[in-house]
């Protein structure tokens, strides 16, 4: 029984991790439309930005960030100089993000090297919790809490701020929403850029846990575009429930049908999608 | 400082004068610089430059040129980037694949183009039994050496009864099978062996289930960003210190032991090479690999630089470049290498060498794998036992 | 017999209900005109007759064959064809491609994958035979999205012509255009053959008054009068719900 | 009509051509970018006419090379194992296809994704058939009647004529009414189905066309690879073939095989030039996006008018239509 | 208040607006007709920036506008109604309401429009008010589309086909509120196919035919003129 719960709250806890991964894809592709396949690149360089400053015998949580705020100016950039052009070409951004990708990474590489890294947990959350006769590291109860944490502010920036409705109906019409007096532009920047951050973000704090490496974009990408399919695009509670419960059933499959275990996301994002076309709390299309 | 070279000619200018010449050679590497292989590459590439630097930029009195191809670690690409290295830049000899799906790819064509390859590191066990050819040489290990060479000191020293991991693809289960074997022919016994899917983000339902067992330890094998997260994650989840963990060369390779730093601790390794392994041999290649390099050398380097050393000798005692004369040299030619004498097995073409049982301590805030025990000259089976 | 028979069909969107126990009945060749307040459920009345929207109870008839089930795709082929309110047209083809694939719709050879569409000798032929009589030859060329908004108009009502309907359910036809449009659409209209029964919806009185031999008229969802124009015209609850002073020269 | 004649002619005279300047490593490589052209040209097909992307095609590519790959070891005749890659790999395309196409545009992607991901798995895990994760050498040799075909020059005209031939096939697709309709159906499948098309028997025709014709692909690849290996399923083959579309022309046929050969061509050489090539890649990525055209088939098409204008006397250039940034519908 | 001094504008090398010049004073309403293509809606999305012109000057409370983006032209207190509702499919009623709202601005005494005002206006907004806006009626997206540009408080209001769509009782009722809303002192440019509701609403009307004004006059003189009426709106008497 024991084990059983402390495999649950393994999976609650890696659920949690990938929403911190999605969510910044979430919101890209999800809320504003525009397919960045360079997500896991900027997750990546989250956690090498932090690793850098880290060495440097930056705190932990200044490394954060600065790494934070490094990304979000990529973002920025990357938004005014590039995306801007091709919101609502889709083939065009998956080309163009794919670009960027190669590029991030393999700047990436030239400048840290091939070797693997990894992150080290902050000393205040080193320690584990021992519940009964397995012990639960605290860092994963904050990357819980952190999991929670943003989809509050989610919650907040949607309901209680007009930002939610701004984006959307950017992407319905952009045109018009300019012609009501609102800045898009600035708006879309701000977005990308949000996004950006939260893929630095949930780089330096899964960094501790996955470590860094050549070619852990593209899986960190893969796996945060199934969270955001299984989810529903649009909805970022979507991704929330849909990561959890991801992370439960991986983590339990993983005891139950070890064979399965490669194909275990891709099992259940293919069920929920013939089940719900639409993903689990997708807006059906006009 | 550590950053990875150029790809082009290794020393001064004129070397493409003369293509086919005698007097130079022409060697293509294929290699996965992109993807999770990228730093394995990277250290044979290095060792092997420094090889080169070391010796004038000749490898057996010629003037050495060297291409490098990537292959994306995918079988696909790598026979693309064979036939571009050997049909359209007439390479005289190939270094080759991380990768062992690559390595049984390109072992077909070798054969059908007569053309020498140097295996620097696929570990895939076949290719010194069932698949083995006349053109294909490894210089590196394979996953039998891998897993048998600790399993009799484990289960003599440690512990009988033991859980053992590696990922769900051919070299972990090679590995392990290997172990199990050896493990059990000494007494041991395996009661579980888990196979989580390649790139595992999270061991802890694994490291769950392996506890429940109570074994007296626990046996694995992850290479790369695997390696790490599994040594991490099992100090995080409390089996360090409780249960002891041991495992394939990998645990007491620099690539995994200085990332995880402390997690490392106390892991016992069959490993066939480490910096710190005390031969004079070694002592220069550490320093002046430091020098170059600015960091450590791996064992990956290490087989960069025997692969050129090993063609160094062979391309002196055939005297040409021609295939059959080198095969002829490559079959039981033994060298010094960092890590102790080597010789390439004729029955398998497969490298005889030491292993060296270690445990992982930690000096001056640095994981060493301190050499507890030497298993002398590991070779391999003649013909897969496992059949 | 009637042509097309609605039985007391009822449709809600959640807790809204938008269609009660809506009855309707169309003779063949006839002209019936739905009006009614804006969200009486006039577009919604039309959704459910083709099955794009499926219906809570009741049920619908045509040519006596109960249709209420069938897929949008096989009532075109039992003869019902319907415009829409907004356009929806396939703007990136020119209007030749767009009343090419209208007519396909019928051919036998419409599952052909291997011989050219365009080599067909009797879809070039009805296309030349539409666009002339429409006088539209000129603009066979052009991209849809580049027509301006009558002629797309036009072009919609075409569509929904070419596969030779029994009936056709038109939105609103003339939504949208100048009043010289609307008077040549009206116009059309009436001038099309009648062996097609004709539903349309519209809110242009000129125009409904013009082609209509009955109106059905619709409010909150229920059918409150069907009868001639004359009765519809003089009928004074109409008047305040929908006709207001702006019917004043039609009374 | 005519214009597909003057295509075909010029096509073949490109194919019989080549040899004439090519080194045996060029014709090798182009015997390469044959096979990918047809593969290309499959996911085009629904791509650009049909509306629906696919990051799983490699999984037909993969059925049909490892029909060959693991059928081959028993049954030797050529004209049987190509036509038992394209049943086979079409009738799951069918199977398949029935499910997914009830998802629609990003979804479709990743279900197809999903779906070329459980096909690699398959690939792995089948070890006592497939070899798993270590390959297999394919041991058919290809043979239309007239002797063994195993010289390079063989490989060359055979995978050449099949483009050809496929290019003709697609293109007749593309221009019957029902690839006319399915395009249609891509463009407005509301107005499609009220007009009396049953949307979901076209969509699943092209979707099974396309597999049918990756498998085909696929099956030559493995005549022509004599290896196959999981990886010829993995996504990251899916997303080349995607970019390869991408980069070539979406919504034409020769686009995703000029497409094919570009990349191949640069994936090929640019590491032999720099280490850092992708980031060159990258670059080249970006620019293409940037220069505005959707795609290099356009560039081509673009030259030749501009080309055409010229030699027309007096006659202003024909009006580029105007774009607005539009969402899509 | 709004001057459009020779202004000129292309779509790719279509020539549309041919030197338009017209001017709308304070409190005043003109109408803009015109037969499908002659340019109106041109004209309004040059006057909000939705379209650059080549060529002319629009100036706004004596500002220049023509090489403002859309939404300082906006913020300046030009509103829009466009032709085709062009509602936000994703936001609910309430939602595309409440997006765009701004505090007036002007302190001259009008009304300052809020969710309340405009669900005192249309009614049938609060009761679908959670709907997604294209779930409504062809009438109620209309009504949006003007409650939704009143939720900006502008000085200035174009309305380019307001009545389409719509029954004739709301057409009506959506001329009282253009009274209502002049009134109110708002200036309003409006385009109309409904030329009872112009010549109803406005105080000057213009007719506009290939992108030319070919005629200016009172709504009387507009009635009294059916060879004008005739020529180029296709009236038939
Ligand atoms: N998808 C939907 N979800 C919820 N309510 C809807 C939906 N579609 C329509 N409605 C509501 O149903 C009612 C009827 O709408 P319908 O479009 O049928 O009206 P209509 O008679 O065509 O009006 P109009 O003349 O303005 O076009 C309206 O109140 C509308 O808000
Ligand atoms: N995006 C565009 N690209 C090319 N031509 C366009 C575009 N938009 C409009 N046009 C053309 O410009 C001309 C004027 O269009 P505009 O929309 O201003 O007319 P309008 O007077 O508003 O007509 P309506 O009464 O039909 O709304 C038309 O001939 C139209 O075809
Ligand atoms: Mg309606
Ligand atoms: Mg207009």
């Amino acid at each position: 029984m024991s084990i059983f719960l402390a495999q649950l709250l393994t999976g609650l806890a890696y659920g949690m991790l990938y929403f911190m991964i999605a969510v910044g894809l979430t919101i890209i592709l999800g809320v504003m439309n525009v397919v960045n396949l360079a997500h896991g690149t900027l997750f990546m360089l989250g956690a090498y930005i932090a690793f850098t400053f880290i060495n440097d015998e930056v705190n932990f949580w200044a490394a954060l960030l600065l790494a934070v705020l490094l990304t979000a100016v990529l973002g920025l950039v990357l938004e005014k100089l590039l995306i801007k052009r091709i919101y609502g070409k889709e083939l065009e951004q998956v080309l163009l993000t794919f670009g960027l990708s190669f590029i991030i990474a393999d700047a990436i590489e030239w400048i840290w090297g091939t070797e693997m890294h990894t992150l080290p947990v902050p000393g205040l959350l080193s320690g584990s919790l021992s519940i009964g006769s397995t012990a639960f590291p605290l860092y994963r109860l904050f990357v819980v809490f952190i999991g929670c944490l943003l989809a509050l502010l989610l919650w907040y920036l949607e309901t209680k701020t007009r930002v939610g409705a701004i984006i959307r109906a950017g992407v319905d019409d952009r045109a018009m929403v300019s012609a009501l007096g609102i800045n898009v532009g600035l708006v879309f920047t701000g977005v990308f850029a949000f996004g950006a951050a939260l893929a630095g973000l949930s780089g330096v704090l899964g960094g501790p846990l996955i470590g860094m490496y050549t070619g852990m974009d593209s899986e960190i990408l893969v796996t945060s575009l199934i969270v955001v399919v299984i989810g529903g695009l649009g909805s970022w509670k979507g991704s929330f429930i849909g990561a959890i419960a991801i992370g439960v059933i991986e983590t339990l499959g993983k005891v139950w049908f070890p064979s399965l275990s490669m194909l275990t996301v891709f099992l259940i994002m293919m069920i929920v999608l013939i089940i719900r076309p639409q993903g689990l709390f997708g807006r059906e299309v006009a | 400082a550590g950053c990875a070279q150029s790809s082009s000619t290794s020393s001064g200018s004129g070397s493409d004068k003369g293509e086919g010449s005698s007097s130079s050679v022409k060697i293509g590497f294929i290699l996965s610089q992109t993807g999770t292989f990228a730093p394995l590459s990277e250290g044979i590439l290095n060792g092997f430059q420094l090889y080169l630097d070391q010796h004038n930029g000749t490898l057996g009195g010629k003037k050495v040129e060297i291409k490098v191809e990537d292959d994306e670690a995918n079988p696909q690409v790598a026979l693309r980037k064979y036939r571009q290295l050997v049909h359209a830049q007439k390479v005289d000899l190939l270094v080759g694949p991380i990768s062992s799906a690559v390595a049984y790819a390109l072992r077909d064509e070798v054969e059908k183009d007569k053309k020498v390859l140097i295996d620097a590191n696929a570990a895939g066990d076949d290719l010194s039994w069932g698949k083995k050819s006349d053109y294909v040489y490894r210089v590196s290990f394979s996953n039998w050496q891998n897993g048998s060479n600790a399993a009799k000191y484990l289960a003599e020293q440690v512990g009988k009864k033991a859980v053992i991991l590696a990922p769900d693809y051919p070299a972990g289960k090679e590995v392990l099978r290997a172990f199990k074997a050896a493990f059990e022919a000494a007494g041991g016994k395996v009661v579980k062996e888990i196979y989580p899917k390649l790139n595992t983000n999270d061991f802890a339902p694994y490291l769950q289930e392996a506890a429940a067992e109570k074994p007296d330890l626990i046996y694995a094998f992850f290479a790369g960003s695997d390696g790490i997260r599994f040594v991490t994650q099992y100090k995080e989840f409390g089996l360090k210190g409780k249960i002891p963990l041991a495992g394939s060369l990998e645990f007491g390779d620099e690539l995994i032991t200085q990332p995880t730093g402390e997690a490392a601790e106390g892991i016992i390794a069959g490993i066939n090479y480490s910096p710190y392994l005390d031969n004079e041999l070694n002592k220069q290649f550490v320093e002046a690999y430091k020098a170059k390099y600015g960091k450590l050398p791996n064992v990956f380097s290490v087989e960069g630089y025997d692969a050129a050393a090993m063609l160094d000798k062979a391309i002196t005692e055939a005297g040409s470049l021609r295939s059959e004369n080198l095969i002829k040299v490559l079959k039981g030619i033994s060298f010094d290498s960092p890590r102790g004498p080597i010789m390439i097995d004729p029955a398998t073409n497969n490298p005889i060498q030491n292993f060296y049982i270690s445990k992982n301590t930690l000096k001056d805030g640095a994981i060493v794998p301190e050499v507890i025990e030497t298993v002398e000259k590991v070779t391999m089976p003649e013909t897969s036992p496992f059949e | 017999m009637s042509l097309l028979r609605v039985e007391n069909i009822s449709k809600s969107f959640k807790t809204l209900q938008v269609l009660r126990d809506v009855s309707l009945e169309v003779n063949p060749g006839e002209r019936h005109v739905i009006i009614g307040p804006n969200g009486a459920g006039k577009t919604t009345l039309f959704h459910c007759i083709t099955n794009i929207l499926p219906i809570d109870s009741g049920a619908v008839y045509l040519d006596g064959k109960e249709i209420s089930k069938l897929p949008a795709h096989h009532l075109a082929h039992l003869g019902m064809s319907r415009t829409f309110q907004k356009n929806n047209l396939f703007g990136d083809l020119t209007v030749e491609e767009n009343i090419h694939l209208a007519l396909a719709a019928k051919k036998p050879y419409r599952y052909d994958i291997f011989s050219p569409l365009i080599s067909r000798t009797d879809i070039r032929k009805e296309t030349n035979d539409i666009l002339e009589q429409w006088e539209i030859s000129n603009r066979r060329h052009v991209k849809v999205k580049h027509l301006s908004y009558g002629e797309q108009r036009l072009l919609e009502v075409l569509l929904a012509m070419a596969s030779n309907p029994k009936i056709l359910l038109l939105d609103e036809p003339t939504s949208g255009m100048s009043p010289a449009e609307t008077a040549q659409t009206s116009e059309m209209i009436q001038k099309l053959p009648r062996s097609v029964a004709l539903v349309v919806v519209e809110h242009d009185m000129d125009v409904v008054f013009a082609i209509a031999d009955r109106i059905t008229v619709l409010h909150h969802g229920e059918v409150i009068l069907s009868g001639s124009p004359d009765e519809v015209r003089n009928n004074e609850v109409v008047k305040e719900i929908y006709f207001g002073g702006g019917a004043k020269k039609h009374a | 009509m005519k214009k597909l004649l003057l295509g075909v002619v010029l096509l073949i005279a490109l194919v019989f051509a080549m040899p004439l300047v090519l080194s045996d490593f060029g014709i090798n490589l182009a015997t390469e970018i044959y096979i990918m052209a047809i593969f290309a040209m499959s996911l085009g097909l629904i791509m650009g006419y049909a509306g629906m992307v696919s990051l799983g095609h490699a999984g037909f590519f993969g059925i049909g090379a490892y029909t060959v790959a693991v059928i081959g070891q028993h049954v030797a005749n050529t004209y049987l194992l190509l036509l038992l890659s394209v049943v086979i790999s079409g009738l799951i395309a069918l199977v398949t296809g029935a499910v997914f196409i009830r998802t629609s545009k990003f979804y479709f992607l990743m279900i197809t994704l999903a779906f070329g991901q459980l096909l690699y798995v398959l690939f792995w895990q089948l070890k006592p058939w497939t070899g798993g994760a270590d390959g297999m050498s394919v041991s058919a040799i290809l043979n239309f009647g007239f002797g063994e075909i195993v010289s390079p020059n063989g490989f060359y005209y055979v995978m050449g004529i099949a483009f050809i031939i496929f290019y003709i096939l697609l293109r007749l697709f593309v221009e019957s009414p029902a690839g006319k309709i399915t395009k249609g159906i891509m463009e407005n499948e509301a107005r499609m189905s009220a007009l009396g098309y049953n949307v979901r028997v076209y969509k699943l025709l092209a979707y099974t066309l396309s597999g049918a014709l990756a498998g085909l692909a696929g099956a030559l690849y493995a005549y022509f690879n004599v290896f196959v290996s999981p990886d010829l399923s993995g996504w990251m083959f899916s997303g080349q073939v995607m970019v390869m579309v991408i980069i070539g022309g979406v919504g034409t046929l020769l686009g995703p095989a000029l497409g094919a050969s570009v990349f191949i061509y640069l994936q090929n050489f640019m590491s032999t030039y720099t280490e850092r090539w992708p980031m060159v890649m990258g670059a080249l990525l970006v620019a293409l996006v940037l220069a505005g055209k959707g795609g290099l088939i356009h560039w081509l098409q673009h030259g030749k008018s501009l080309f055409v204008a010229r030699k027309r006397t007096g006659e202003a250039v024909s009006q580029q239509p105007v774009k607005k940034g539009e969402a899509v519908h | 208040m709004l001057e459009l001094q020779d202004v000129h504008s292309y779509y790719g090398t279509s020539y549309i607006l041919q030197g338009v010049t017209f001017s709308v004073l304070k409190g005043k309403c003109v109408a803009l007709l015109g037969r499908n293509g002659a340019g109106k809606t041109t004209t309004i999305h040059t006057i909000a920036g939705l379209h650059k012109a080549k060529r002319g000057s629009i100036r706004f409370k004596n500002r220049p506008l023509e090489s403002l983006p859309p939404h300082q032209i906006s913020r300046l207190g030009i509103g829009l109604v466009p032709q085709g509702r062009r509602i936000f499919p994703s936001l609910t009623v309430k939602e595309n309401l409440t997006m765009p709202a701004r505090k007036r601005k002007a302190d001259d005494g009008g009304i300052n429009w809020d969710l309340e005002k405009i669900y005192e206006l249309f009614p049938v907004l609060k009761e679908r008010e959670n709907n997604f806006g294209t779930q409504l009626s062809g009438g109620q997206q209309q009504m949006l589309a003007i409650g939704r540009a009143l939720m900006t408080n502008p000085e200035f209001l174009l309305m380019d086909e307001p009545s389409e769509g719509l029954a004739p009782v709301i057409i009506d009722q959506i001329g009282e509120i253009i009274v209502q809303l002049k009134e109110a002192g708002l200036s309003i440019l409006i385009v109309e196919q409904n030329i009872a509701l112009a010549c109803k609403a406005a105080d000057e009307i213009l007719i506009m035919n290939k992108g030319k004004i070919v005629w200016s006059g009172s709504p009387d003189g507009l009635m009294a003129n059916e060879g004008i009426q005739h020529k180029y709106l296709g009236v038939s008497s």
